[in-house]
């Protein structure tokens, strides 16, 4: 596996599912799947490929609604599986 | 690890009423994290204004007084000269400062009370409902303008920041946007900025912010950020207008 | 009983406000009730301008003495030709004769002519010619005495004025003799 | 302190310092100039701030945002700029903040004139502001109790969280008269722990709002507020009566008419017309209770202003129908004298 730059985390609940944050990644791994409804009936994005993810925190500047939390990564020691929660 | 971006301390925890993809989330959130970063949480006073930005005072973790229509920089006139060594501000939209209040921002700049004014451009009345406002675009759709605004029956859109960098006591008047990540980093250090001008005294600081609105617009969120850029830039172009250099 | 209600009329720089502030204030000094009004307005300025002064026993009611007045004092001829016909049957009107020739028709009330200007400037003060005006009506009516002028005359005009205040009581005296002179006469006569 | 002859702007102005006003914001408009002439003057001398405002509505804004976050603010203008301010008295009113607004008032409707009038009584209680809102209204009629009125009108609107009117006129504003100043009453004020000044990282942010979108939630702010205003109007309406012992008419008047009133009075008395007067010192709340206590004597009631009638309507609620009520006036900048009240009265009372 690829060395992990950086992780979004994305407070689902809060997303009004406008996509800014979609078109400001430089990577292209937010993206609507259409696979979730947050309980406001919106549809959070879905971080397709996660371990592209640069940390450049761009998402995060983007977002009108301070649902996305940026952390990047600057030692290997931090463990991967933590993305998936 | 390394967190390089959370939720400002200076928001609550209120989710906000704006529309999705409006951008007024993202510049109060820069409002929020210039004032955690410089300390003044505490110490500040912020003036609401009405349209879309009344409800300001939901989000911010800051003491604030609503304004009635177009009079924040009056309120916040009168809160400066009780408290001259807080922090006062206005978040104001375009209809709010650049129609119904342009008496009062023009002499909060006049008198350079020492204030800071953050002034949310989107060309349009957004919280009544997309209205045509003094900054709407010629040829632009609006409820009141059907066809589009007719310049020679409502006058070319007025550029504020142009009008307020001639009056003396205006030290700081800068144009920034948020239509992309460069550019919202960039709005950033314009408020903060904005904000050091007020606690080093220097006088009346406005800091104007193309922003969007996708309901009033008619448009995606997305789209709308695409609009702003080739729509409003090329008419109410970014930079600075005014420092405290060329002030004195 | 005292019940005095004088109406002071010129044009702006007459000083007909401050005789009449004078007088109130004197009269507060004495502990009498005292009410001063100006007419304001665009007409402060060059034109008309006239006060109303009550000097009273009891608490002043209407401040107003644009009717009925115990005491008319004019500076000009229009000041008279509006005000003449205030003055209460049996009541004063003072006329600065200097600068007035037109002769007053009515037989009910007391008419004085003084030559104000000439006597303000015997004083060495040509404006003062409001102060021989009030000195004759403080003669006639003496709701007030001179001294209490002289207390108020620091009050109104300030300390820088004091310098002013001997020639001003010297008007004022020579306001009352000029009246005194007359009033004998038409008594004789 | 020894007397002071003074104009009753003037008068108002020194009280408001000595009434504890910290901030004065204001625009100028005849006849009221002397107030914020005096205080540009007297004012930084103790302590505090003048500030030109740009218009009416500037300066009624600053007066709320210098009360809401602590400072004792007060405005004065004339009528048409009073009009201008309505919205801010709706929103001082809803936001509950202390404040003290001057009314000189001069002859309108529109720009009218800038002589004495009293056709602002529906602009002072009934208020050209939005909502359910009542305002304490002060109507002095010498200078003497305008100063003293101006005197306790800041503890007032802090002790109630309330904005305060001083109803004057062009008369009372520009005449002189003798006035003292007492000592201010001590009155025991609540903490404004409420004002927006900074949270200082150690409370909830503080916010000073008048919007209430929730229907419910409006309801019950109204609700609190009217509690307030019944509060005020069981402790605060004040009057004097003249005269009214064996009166067969009572006459109604305030401010400057008032006091040609009690001429008229005097008058009638000296040919045996027994006439008294009731004064509204305040004219919200309108002092009803007077109007219980009348002389069994009494055949009619009279009401007399400088305008076309706006307080006999407050006059004919208080008597509810059990005697007449008939008025007289006169507007557009016309001070009524005693004589021609004198004659109204004769014919009223069928005595020419």
């Amino acid at each position: 596996m690829a060395e992990l730059k950086g992780r979004v985390r994305i407070a689902t609940n809060v997303c009004k599912g406008c996509g800014l944050c979609t078109v400001a990644c430089p990577v292209d791994i937010m993206v609507f799947n259409g696979n979730s409804v947050n309980l406001k009936g919106y549809q959070p994005p879905t971080i397709t490929e996660p371990a592209k993810c640069t940390g450049c925190g761009n998402c995060a500047q983007m977002c009108p609604d301070s649902a996305l939390t940026v952390e990047r990564f600057t030692s290997k020691k931090e463990d991967p599986a933590c993305l998936k929660a | 690890m390394s967190v390089i971006f959370a939720k400002s301390k200076g928001l609550t925890d209120q989710e906000t009423h704006y529309c999705p993809g409006c951008t007024h989330g993202i510049i109060q959130r820069l409002v929020a994290e210039v004032l955690e970063e410089l300390g003044l949480l505490g110490d500040t006073i912020g003036c609401a204004a009405v349209g879309c930005s009344i409800l300001t005072y939901n989000y911010l973790n800051i003491d604030m007084i609503e304004s009635a229509h177009g009079r924040a920089p009056a309120v916040a006139t009168g809160a400066k000269r009780v408290h001259p060594n807080k922090t006062v501000f206005t978040y104001q939209g375009d209809g709010d400062l650049a129609s119904i209040g342009t008496a009062e921002i023009v002499h909060v700049a006049h008198r350079g009370e020492k204030i800071t004014t953050i002034f949310v451009n989107n060309a349009i009345y957004g919280m009544t409902g997309g209205q045509m406002a003094p900054t709407t675009l010629p040829g632009q759709k609006v409820t009141t303008a059907p066809g589009g605004r007719d310049v020679a029956h409502s006058g070319m859109p007025l550029k504020v920041s142009e009008m307020i960098a001639q009056i003396p006591g205006a030290v700081y008047v800068e144009r920034v946007s948020v239509h992309n990540p460069r550019a919202v980093r960039h709005a950033k250090k314009a408020i903060r900025k904005g904000f050091e001008y007020q606690m080093a005294g220097k006088g009346f600081s406005l800091i104007e912010v193309l922003s969007t609105c996708p309901t009033g617009w008619g448009l995606s969120p997305v789209d709308s950020l695409t609009w702003l850029q080739e729509n409003m830039i090329p008419y109410y172009p970014l930079g600075v207008f005014k420092t405290p250099e060329e002030a004195k | 009983m005292i019940n005095e209600r004088i109406l002071c009329a010129g044009f702006g720089g007459q000083g007909v406000m401050s005789i009449g502030q004078l007088l109130a204030y004197a009269g507060m000094l004495e502990d009498k009730h005292v009410t001063w009004l100006p007419s304001y307005g665009p007409e402060m300025r060059g034109g008309t301008a006239y006060c109303s002064v009550v000097v009273s026993d009891k608490p002043v009611g209407s401040p107003i003495v644009t009717g009925n007045a115990t005491c008319v004092i004019v500076m000009n001829l229009p000041s008279l030709l509006k005000f003449e016909a205030s003055v209460k049957p049996g009541g004063l009107l003072l006329i600065n004769s200097s600068l007035i020739d037109k002769p007053v028709d009515r037989q009910d009330i007391e008419v004085y002519g003084i030559l104000a200007n000439e006597l303000a400037v015997k004083c060495g003060i040509p404006r003062a010619a409001n102060m021989v005006m009030l000195g004759a009506y403080l003669a006639l009516a003496g709701p007030v005495r001179i001294e209490s002028i002289a207390l108020a005359f620091k009050k109104v005009f300030g300390a820088k004025a004091e310098r002013l205040l001997d020639p001003n009581i010297q008007a004022l005296h020579l306001g009352a003799e000029a009246v005194t002179g007359l009033r004998q006469q038409s008594i004789a006569a | 302190m020894p007397k002071s002859l003074m104009k009753g702007n003037e008068a108002l102005a020194l009280a408001a310092i000595k009434g504890g006003c910290s901030h004065f914001f204001g625009y100028p408009i005849t006849p009221q100039n002397e107030i914020p002439e005096f205080l540009a003057r007297e004012l930084p001398k103790a302590g505090g701030v003048f500030l030109q405002a740009e218009s009416e509505l500037a300066a009624i804004n600053m007066v709320y945002g210098a009360a809401a976050t602590g400072g004792r603010a007060m405005t004065s203008s004339s009528s048409p700029g009073i009009a201008l301010m309505q919205e801010g008295m709706s929103s001082l009113a809803a936001a509950e903040l202390p404040s003290v607004i001057v009314n000189v008032q001069r002859g309108g409707p529109g720009i009218g004139t800038i002589q004495p009038s009293q056709a602002d009584y529906y602009q002072m209680t009934r208020g050209g502001g939005n909502g359910d809102y009542r305002i304490l209204s002060f109507a002095p009629a010498t200078v003497q109790e305008g100063a003293e009125m101006m005197m306790a009108a800041f503890d007032l609107a802090d002790f109630y969280r309330t904005p305060v009117f001083i109803v004057s006129d062009g008369m009372l504003g520009q005449m002189m008269e003798p006035v003292e100043f007492p000592e201010r009453p001590l009155r025991t004020l609540p903490e404004k722990s409420w004002a927006a000044v900074g949270h200082g990282g150690s409370r909830k942010p503080n916010t000073i709002k008048t919007l209430v979108l929730d229907p419910g939630l409006l309801e019950q702010k109204n609700l609190r507020l009217q509690e307030k205003f019944t509060r005020i109007a069981a402790t605060e309406s004040r009057f004097e009566n003249y005269r009214t012992d064996e009166a067969e008419l009572v006459l109604c008047a305030y401010g400057s008419t008032a006091r040609i009133v009690k001429n008229s009075i005097d008058l009638l008395a000296e040919e045996g017309i027994k006439a008294g007067l009731i004064r509204p010192q305040t004219l919200w709340p309108f002092p009803s209770s007077a109007f219980q206590q009348l002389p069994p004597t009494c055949r009619t009631i009279l009401t007399v202003e400088m305008s076309c009638g706006q307080m006999v309507d407050d006059v004919r609620l208080a008597v509810n129908g059990r005697l007449p009520v008939a008025f007289y006036g006169r507007s557009g900048g016309i001070i009524p004298v005693p004589e021609e009240i004198v004659a109204h009265i004769k014919v009223l009372l069928g005595r020419v």
